[in-house]
């Protein structure tokens, strides 16, 4: 007779839990008693991704860090619908100073934790991309130069949703913004431009350079703890939707971001002391298009005929991760 | 008051000199101002520095107008416009150079007040390096009275510790002694 | 510590903002009819029991299986699972093996000995006539319903065609005995070698206060076919039927079935069991006509059973079978050729399907019969109060399964008309359909195949010829079940909620939504791998 | 201990002396001998329990310490010009969030034109931050104020700039008396923090507030610069204590008891100022001046004490509100309100230029005798200003004027 090893496969790993697996097989966030760092009665927007990748992030880090954590948040969507005046969504020590000192203020915070000998408190900054890839860059640069023991975390949602969604160097090509308009020659964000900054911060020679998506909320929450725990200048790059920014369905969110990951347009990887260490392997590999279908700001793609060399290029920019990061394997 | 103002190319210690002369006098009990002509001179750029002695507190934050005293640590200085300017009828000039330059002579000052020394060559000799400052600091004791040379050589020591202090001590106690020298001479011929 | 006004905030103060005011479509836990549910002739809740199994909880699994089918060690045997064959499972790799797993419980079950409760007998009397899956079924609900039953069964032993005419390398004896004994265990009374000749009679007499019919079908469709040795041609039913005896009737080396249901290939296989060196299948059509269950053709076509297609047995003279050819005209209907052969056999086995025996009903007034079928209402009664009928004697599809869905029901029935509370069956759950579930979140996992008896044991013994999953396979089966719309507890929902809305009630007591602060974000159903979920519309 | 030593070093030293735990670098002369020292004790072992962090911009150095200050750790740092200006942003949060940061500034010109030198342009930039701005008049003082500057911030919660002349003072080799470890621990407690984030109390600090509460939070404010008005006076009483010596304070007035003309000035230009009050009062003229050590808060009502006898008041400040004029003028006029008194303005040694005994006995004696005009620009070179007006009354064009000056100073005419 044949055996077959017992795996679970009703979900296997891609469920959050299931009642029939152990503790240490279920996310954490599938605790009845987890943290709920940020919780109920936020004011983000319906099916908010930042708002669920702020609790997974913050909740793996509170649980490894056994509730030593201090976070610095910079200026943006998740600062301003967790905190307005008289109420805060936190439930951990947590501040918020400036749009583009995030890495520097938790910098400080760091500084005063090793004076103070509480090496076992755990600093962490975040923000969303124009908080670290735009203004707080220089801040975030210099907090990974120095290897300040920080762990930074940027939530990803490809623009300034916080103003009225403006165009950032994170802003995919074609996408429309309101200051990328889908009109003339070449609608929406210009192709060739941004920024990796998870490309950037391995060039520093950081301990850990990872990014992680809300598609994979295991495998975001496995890599928030594990780089809680180490020492020295530490980032994790989280993909969030914006369904007001992006045009999604607020049901969408997860399902979005897992069209970028299997498309191969938004690559999950590891990098230690700058080197790729890990890559999330493709399940079911999709072509661009039917990320791009599932979001109005590339309405213009497709109306009023498919516009086939702009999602062409798309695709090759996809193809090109794939390639780069070896992702189907 | 006693005012002194240095003059010298960026790199020649003339911010130092200054400085070294301030802590003379502090060390004499005195009360002692010294800064530099504040700009961002670069090193060979002709650069001045200031060094104010008084028995009682200066609140004087103006630059040195009216010097009792020059420094000149470099004789090419000589031609630059304004160097003398606002030099007091009895005030010292003290310049490096191992030769009596053109036209030294015809100075306002007393005879007994202006003087033209080797600095350089004596920091080579002592230092290996042509940094005429503290050189020129013994012969400004020697020549001015107005700091004792054990208080001179204490600066130096402060400013230069250990090696580098002696050698510059050694060098400007060598001044020291060539212009004491050289006035006794004077006085005995005057005699 | 007195801390800063307006500019520093307490934490988890944001508590008192009920973001649930935002919302305009609420979530809300549902069941869905899984398809597998949906097929099962018998009415059996296969997710259900799978939902047990997954955990390998066997008995719970049995016990929620044996609440629709008394039997799940024979079903999971001769049923031919429709529930396969609609599992949504099928449309990502390969169906769930469903009876796998339930012959692994009702083996499992026989192997530990777990019996029935013996319900009180505080209801009324009822008599059921056959001891088939039909009869047996609706033994056991009654019982279940607190009944007094009496079953007459004119043969020797219990279980109907499951005994005579399912062969034994198909249903092990021991098996279909060790089932059939725990119904009887129920506490119902048995009369064997019984007929009855007049049902309605026979209830004045021994005060039943109702009947069930359930005789089956087991008159071997006659053909006329001149023969000049009669003895060298008999009928599929009594071949099977022999076989339960003493002596095997003796078919010789050469061996025709004429005929293309599956008791044709079982007379075929039991042929070639019997010590026939060659078992020819003559049918009038082709394979893919052919009313015989695919996996039942494979299997003797393993066994070296041959086929003739499109040809049919004219006479028989001295051994010699005339053949015609035949061929399908446009609608399909095999027409004549003239064209003749002639192979020489043995023995020919007719098995061209089977009828009612309808006699002992003629005296039953008000019973009404059509195309040789006894006509019943939705409450499975026939046209005569107090008598039910159920399985092959009534119109439907006539399988073993089927056969055990009517015992169910018309048990139900019979409980409602005694009672004077004529039964209702509860509202079905809107089906599970594949578009609604969201299979991303499923690991690929292909089915795993039992193990089958080697050819030469297979055709020299009657040893069951497809052996069970072990335990392990068997949980490896049971957790391929995607839980079609029906919660299994992934925490998804309580994973995925921005505003952490959902809250978990521990293990086995699924979840519930936090209206307060729920958005309505739909992110929670659209996320559910079941479709357990549903988006509805707020009332204003 | 008395040691004749620069400006930046004694800084330095009384900085360490208070035991900051976090101090942040970034270069911009001429503030930086003083984060050099520091640097220096600390990579030495003369300073311990303190992590000295070289950033990548001023506006990272004092987002650091804000994050430093807000987790409990005494921070400090230091800077200037275009330095100040570059946090800018940093420096409204920090007075916002209530973090007790002391910040040296080493008083600079802000460009363009670019320019090193010494004038009030960047503190005064800042004015309005809600910080506390104290100026030294001398190296001592501000070796002193430091030491002040950090009581009086962690007792309000609110940070302080030490403002000291560059160049003139940070440059400066002068006499200080550098006080002793226990004398400074004598009078600087450890820091208490109002709020700090502690995981195990956890708080939100830096909520957004609405127009329903922002007002309020602002008012509070103010009231805090109130409070400093009656702390500062105390904590130079009790330095006087401890350290035998008179440092900081509101204000000091020199020779204004009996003045009819009082001049008013921050920082150390009053030494010169003095100078020449001395050589007028010797003349006969009934002069004084009062030194502003506090700008931030402004002593409205000290002063208006201090300057209620005097006929004419002269303010001569290093700084100006351009298409204005003074701006130290208008606090001044203000505090003045309803008297009979005339306030002249004297904008002086702007981008370094030097502000000599004999340029200011000039304005004083027209102010005496009320020919001094409200607004004097000290010692401008009124040749070269006119001629680039006129050139631009001819030719309206953008671009700055600068290249032409330089062109005009060079040229005979005006030599």
């Amino acid at each position: 007779m044949p055996v077959t090893e017992i795996k679970f496969y009703q979900t296997g790993t891609f469920t959050i839990g299931n009642r029939l697996l152990s503790e240490e097989e279920r996310a954490g966030q599938s605790a009845a008693n987890r943290a709920n760092s940020l919780n109920c009665g936020h004011r983000a927007c319906q099916g908010c991704g930042e708002a669920l990748g702020a609790r997974y992030a913050i909740d793996a880090a509170i649980r490894a860090s056994k509730g030593q954590l201090i976070v610095a948040n910079a200026t943006g969507c998740l600062e301003v619908f967790s905190t307005p005046y008289p109420e805060s969504s936190w439930q951990i020590a947590w501040m918020h100073s400036l749009f583009g000192n995030a890495a520097a203020v938790a910098t400080g915070i760091a500084a005063a934790m090793k004076v103070k000998g509480r090496d076992d408190v755990r600093v962490l900054a975040q923000g969303g991309d124009g908080g670290t890839t735009d203004i707080g860059f220089a801040c975030l640069s210099g907090m990974f130069e120095r290897n300040d023991d920080v762990l930074y975390v940027c939530y990803d949602n490809e623009g300034y949703m916080n103003t009225g969604v403006q165009r950032s160097s994170a802003t995919p090509p074609a996408a429309r913004t309101a200051t990328t308009p889908a009109m003339g020659s070449e609608p929406g964000n210009r192709f060739g431009q941004g920024k990796s900054i998870p490309l950037i911060a391995m060039a520093h020679q950081i301990p850990f350079v990872a990014t992680a998506s809300v598609a994979n909320l295991r495998d975001l929450e496995d890599k928030i703890e594990r780089a809680t725990l180490m020492r020295g200048a530490r980032y994790v790059h989280v993909h969030v939707p914006c369904p007001l920014g992006w045009g999604s369905e607020p049901s969408d969110t997860i399902k979005v971001a897992r069209m970028a990951v299997e498309s191969g347009l938004f690559p999950l990887f590891e990098a230690e002391y700058g080197a790729l260490s890990a890559h999330t392997k493709i399940r079911r590999k999709v072509p661009v298009e039917e990320y791009l279908r599932l979001q109005k700001r590339f309405a213009h793609l497709f109306k009023p005929t498919t516009d086939v060399a702009r999602v062409n290029h798309i695709q090759a920019i996809a193809d090109r991760n794939i390639e780069r990061f070896d992702l189907l394997n | 008051m006693f005012q002194i103002r240095i003059h010298g190319r960026g790199g020649q210690g003339v911010v130092s000199a200054a400085e070294m002369l301030s802590v003379a006098a502090f060390l004499e009990g005195k009360y002692a101002q010294a800064f530099p002509s504040f700009g961002s001179e670069r090193t060979g750029a002709p650069v001045m520095s200031f060094c104010r002695i008084d028995d009682i507190p200066i609140r004087l934050r103006e630059p040195v107008l009216q010097p009792d005293a020059l420094i000149i640590q470099d004789p090419t200085l000589l031609h630059l416009p304004g160097l003398f300017d606002g030099l007091e009828p009895d005030g010292f000039v003290l310049i490096n150079s191992s030769h009596q330059p053109a036209g030294f002579a015809a100075m306002a000052c007393p005879p007994d007040h202006r003087l033209a020394i080797g600095a350089s060559e004596l920091a080579l000799k002592h230092l290996g390096r042509p940094l005429p400052n503290a050189a020129l600091l013994g012969a400004f004791s020697a020549l001015s009275g107005v700091l004792h040379i054990e208080s001179v050589l204490e600066a130096i020591r402060e400013k230069f510790p250990g090696k580098i202090g002696d050698a510059n001590a050694a060098a400007a106690q060598a001044a020291w002694q060539i212009v004491k020298e050289a006035r006794m001479e004077a006085h005995a011929t005057a005699d | 510590m007195q801390k800063p006004f307006a500019t520093t905030l307490d934490p988890g103060s944001s508590l008192t903002n009920h973001t649930g005011t935002w919302r305009t479509e609420r979530p809300v836990y549902v069941d869905r009819l899984p398809p597998c549910n949906n097929a099962c002739a018998a009415g059996e809740n296969i997710q259900g029991w799978l939902y047990y199994a997954e955990g390998g909880d066997y008995r719970r699994a049995w016990e929620t299986l044996v609440a629709e089918n008394p039997m799940p060690a024979i079903m999971g045997r001769i049923c031919y699972h429709p529930c396969e064959s609609s599992c949504n499972r099928g449309q990502l790799d390969t169906a769930v093996n469903i009876h796998a797993v339930e012959r692994f419980l009702g083996d499992e079950a026989i192997r530990q000995g777990w019996a029935f409760k013996t319900p009180p007998s505080d209801g009324k009397n009822v008599l059921i006539i056959g001891s088939g899956p039909s009869g047996l079924s609706a033994a056991y609900h009654l019982r279940r319903l607190g009944h007094r039953v009496t079953i007459c069964e004119a043969q020797p032993a219990l279980g109907g065609m499951m005994r005579y005419a399912i062969p034994k390398y198909r249903l092990p004896r021991n098996i279909l005995d060790a089932e059939i004994d725990r119904i009887v265990a129920m506490g119902v009374t048995i009369r064997l070698n019984t007929r009855i000749d007049d049902p309605v009679a026979e209830m004045k007499q021994s005060g039943f206060d109702a009947v069930y019919l359930a005789v089956g079908a087991q008159l071997a469709q006659r053909a006329y076919i001149p023969a000049g040795d009669a003895k060298r041609i008999l009928d599929a039913l009594s071949l099977l039927r022999a076989m339960e005896g003493p002596d095997p009737p003796q078919l010789g080396r050469r061996v025709l079935v004429y005929g293309g249901g599956n008791t044709a290939l079982d007379a075929a296989r039991t042929a070639k069991r019997l010590g026939a060196t060659e078992a020819i299948v003559v049918y009038r059509r082709t394979r893919e006509r052919m009313p015989a269950h695919d996996s039942e053709v494979r299997e003797a076509e393993e066994e070296g059973v041959q086929f003739r297609w499109l040809s049919t047995i004219k006479k028989e003279e001295g051994g010699a079978f005339t053949v015609e050819k035949m061929q399908l005209d446009e609608k399909g209907f095999p027409q004549p050729t003239g064209e003749m052969e002639t192979i020489d056999a043995d023995s020919m086995v007719l098995a061209l399907g089977q009828n009612v025996d309808l006699e002992f009903l003629a005296k039953i007034d008000g019973l009404g019969i059509e195309k040789g079928s006894v006509m019943v209402d939705q409450h499975m009664m026939t046209g005569s109060p107090g008598v039910f009928a159920g399985g092959d004697m009534v119109p439907s599809e006539r399988s073993a399964t089927t056969s055990i869905g009517h015992g169910k029901k018309a048990a139900r029935n019979i409980d409602g008309w005694l009672r004077g509370r004529p039964y209702t069956p509860p509202a079905r759950h809107p089906l599970a359909s594949f578009e609604k579930l969201n299979t991303w979140y499923y690991s690929d996992a292909p089915k795993s195949v039992q193990p089958v008896l080697d050819e030469a044991r297979r055709l020299s013994t009657f040893d069951e010829v497809a052996a069970g999953l072990d335990q392990s396979t068997a949980l490896f089966e049971a957790r391929r079940c995607l839980s079609c719309g029906n919660c299994f507890e992934c925490d998804n929902c309580y994973g995925v909620c921005p505003d952490n809305a959902v809250i978990k009630l521990g293990a086995g007591n699924r979840f519930k939504f936090n209206y307060e602060y729920c958005k309505g974000c739909g992110l929670c159903a659209e996320e559910c791998p079941c479709g357990a979920i549903e988006m509805i519309q707020e009332q204003a | 201990m008395l040691r004749q030593i620069e400006g930046s070093r004694a800084v330095a030293e009384s900085v360490a002396l208070c035991r900051p735990e976090v101090i942040c670098a970034y270069p911009i002369t001429p503030q930086t001998h003083i984060v050099e020292g520091l640097g220096e004790m600390v990579k030495s072992g003369q300073l311990k329990g303190c992590d000295f962090i070289n950033v990548e911009s001023e506006f990272a150095a004092l987002s650091v310490a804000i994050g430093s200050s807000a987790a409990g750790a005494r921070s400090y740092t230091a800077t200037a010009s275009q330095g100040l200006l570059y946090m800018a942003e940093a420096v409204y949060n920090a007075s916002g969030l209530g973090l007790p940061i002391v910040m040296t500034i080493g008083n600079r010109a802000i460009g363009a034109p670019i320019n090193i030198w010494n004038d009030h342009s960047d503190s005064m930039s800042m004015r309005d931050s809600g910080w506390l701005q104290l100026h030294a008049e001398t190296n001592q003082e501000a070796a002193d104020l430091h030491i002040q500057a950090f009581r009086l911030a962690e007792e309000l919660s609110l940070p302080v700039m030490v403002c000291m002349d560059g160049f003139i003072l940070t440059h400066a080799y002068e006499r200080v008396d550098v006080p002793t470890q226990q004398q400074v621990d004598a009078y600087l407690p450890p820091f208490l923090p109002r709020q700090v984030l502690n995981p195990a109390a956890p708080l939100s600090i830096g909520a957004m507030v609405g127009p329903e509460a922002f007002m309020e939070v602002r008012y509070l404010d103010h009231c805090k610069q109130g409070q400093a008005l009656e702390l500062i006076p105390e904590l130079n009483r009790e330095f006087r204590e401890i350290f035998g010596r008179d440092s900081g304070g509101l204000l000091r007035a020199y020779r204004a008891h009996d003045a009819e003309t009082l001049v008013v000035a921050l920082g150390s230009i009053n030494g010169t100022i003095q100078e020449t009050v001395d050589q007028l009062r010797a003349e006969g003229m009934k002069i004084g001046s009062v030194s502003l050590c506090s700008y931030r808060p402004f002593p409205v009502e000290a002063l208006r004490k201090k300057l209620a006898s005097a006929k004419e008041v002269v303010v001569v400040e290093k700084c100006v509100a351009v298409g204005v004029g003074g701006i130290v003028s208008m606090e001044v006029r203000n505090a003045l309100t309803g008297l009979p008194i005339t306030v002249s303005t004297v904008v002086a040694g702007l981008g370094g230029r030097t502000i000599t005994r004999k340029s200011l006995r000039g304005v004083f004696h027209k102010a005496h005798v009320g020919q001094l005009p409200p607004l004097t620009f000290l010692d401008l070179n009124h040749d070269v200003v006119s001629r680039e007006l006129d050139r631009q009354r001819d030719r309206r064009h953008s671009g700055p004027p600068a290249e032409n000056i330089l062109r005009d100073l060079r040229s005979p005419v005006c030599q």
